[in-house]
């Protein structure tokens, strides 16, 4: 399934887009996808860094189920104030 | 009353929505744009959201205070969009009948904000810029000669 | 700055006197009249101080605050006389680079503010009127019974 | 020695006048002048409280001994804020 992903500030810049689209096999997770985001972008984060996934306004575990229609957005160290 | 706008913020008008009769304690954060950030001039920051999960988790904060200090009457608003120095980029404002819950949400409402909710700042200096809190995510040089072998790989293959 | 007046307080002015550029955090803190103390509506509150021995005190505690917590930038405005309900007789903001200092230390202003300075709140209600704090003051009937007794006896030896 | 006396709030509205004057011999401390008063004024406070004194503007304890010219006010409970 395609799936949308918006991207913001450091994420944003490093992709060079605020918006993308990837293709996961259904039932893919959280994890699945933001592997899939950083194969297509290496240079998002350092291997060593787990990225913050929110899906539908909320923060998400790795192990959750994605479904197609989901908002999923990749969120950087926040630092609002 | 929850905001994020592009505007800049006015304190007194966001301070008088929370007062009422009932309440003899009012406390009021403004977070301000400093001039110095670890010792480099700061030429303006730049405030990013993503608004739709930012109303909702500032929402949530809203709700933690009601249940841990019984707090009913808070606004906060946040500025996004460049900021100059010495201004308001976040108003926090809290009141309650006695000062103490005031005091406590004023300062656990700016504490939790600036754990949960998606909001970014950006430090723009005069040779460059950074995203705050970040750092975990700079590539190291390790990180590097592995990408640059990796590359290397690749073109073996070819 | 430090005032004591019998004018009605301009909050957003005193907190201005606390803002510099190299202050990322401001916390203000309002005192506001209720209008219920202890179940009984109040018609308005009057304020007296010990102006001199208050500007003395109030001295003491900015420098209090500087000793404890580093923070110069204080501001405190304490209104007198009449004031009537919803409006604000206590004014404390404190400026600082970062938060925590700022939060702690204003509310440890306002804290010491109702201990050590001379100033006095009377609270008029629709049915009489008395100083608050001022419970251990209150005369018993067994004071009230020795003061006779004393009278009496006195009475006697004339 | 002549002693003037300031009266505040609770204290001023009990003696009924703000201003007071009193007689105590050279060498009298605070809490010789704080008898003197309240055997002017009885029903300034109930015999168990401990009234407080204030000299040349700050805090004083019952020993201080007192000197003529000093500024001294009787200071009920605060309550400001």
């Amino acid at each position: 399934m395609q799936l949308s992903v918006r991207l913001f500030a450091l994420y944003r810049e490093r992709a060079g887009c605020g918006l993308t689209s990837v293709d996961v096999p259904e039932g893919a997770t959280v994890a699945d996808l933001a592997d899939a985001v950083r194969r297509r972008f290496p240079s998002l984060a350092p291997p060593e860094v787990q990225i913050v996934v929110a899906v539908n306004e909320e923060y998400a575990e790795p192990e959750t189920v994605l479904r197609a229609g989901d908002e999923i957005c990749l969120i950087p160290p926040v630092s609002g104030g | 009353m929850i905001e994020i706008t592009h505007q800049p913020l006015n304190p007194e008008e966001i301070t008088d929505r929370v007062r009422q009769d009932s309440n003899g304690a009012v406390v009021t954060f403004l977070g301000a744009t400093r001039d110095f950030s670890e010792g480099k001039r700061v030429v303006h920051l730049e405030y990013e959201a993503y608004e739709e999960m930012a109303y909702k988790k500032l929402e949530e904060i809203r709700q933690e205070l009601r249940d841990e200090f019984g707090v009913e009457d808070v606004a906060i608003a946040h500025r996004i969009g460049p900021v100059d120095i010495g201004q308001v980029s976040l108003v926090v404002a809290v009141a309650s009948p006695h000062r103490r819950e005031a005091f406590l949400a004023c300062h656990e409402a700016v504490n939790r904000l600036k754990q949960i909710v998606p909001i970014w700042k950006k430090e723009v200096f005069e040779d460059g810029a950074h995203w705050v809190a970040c750092e975990d995510h700079d590539f190291s040089s390790a990180d590097i000669a592995a990408e640059t072998e990796v590359e290397v790989l690749d073109a073996d293959d070819d």
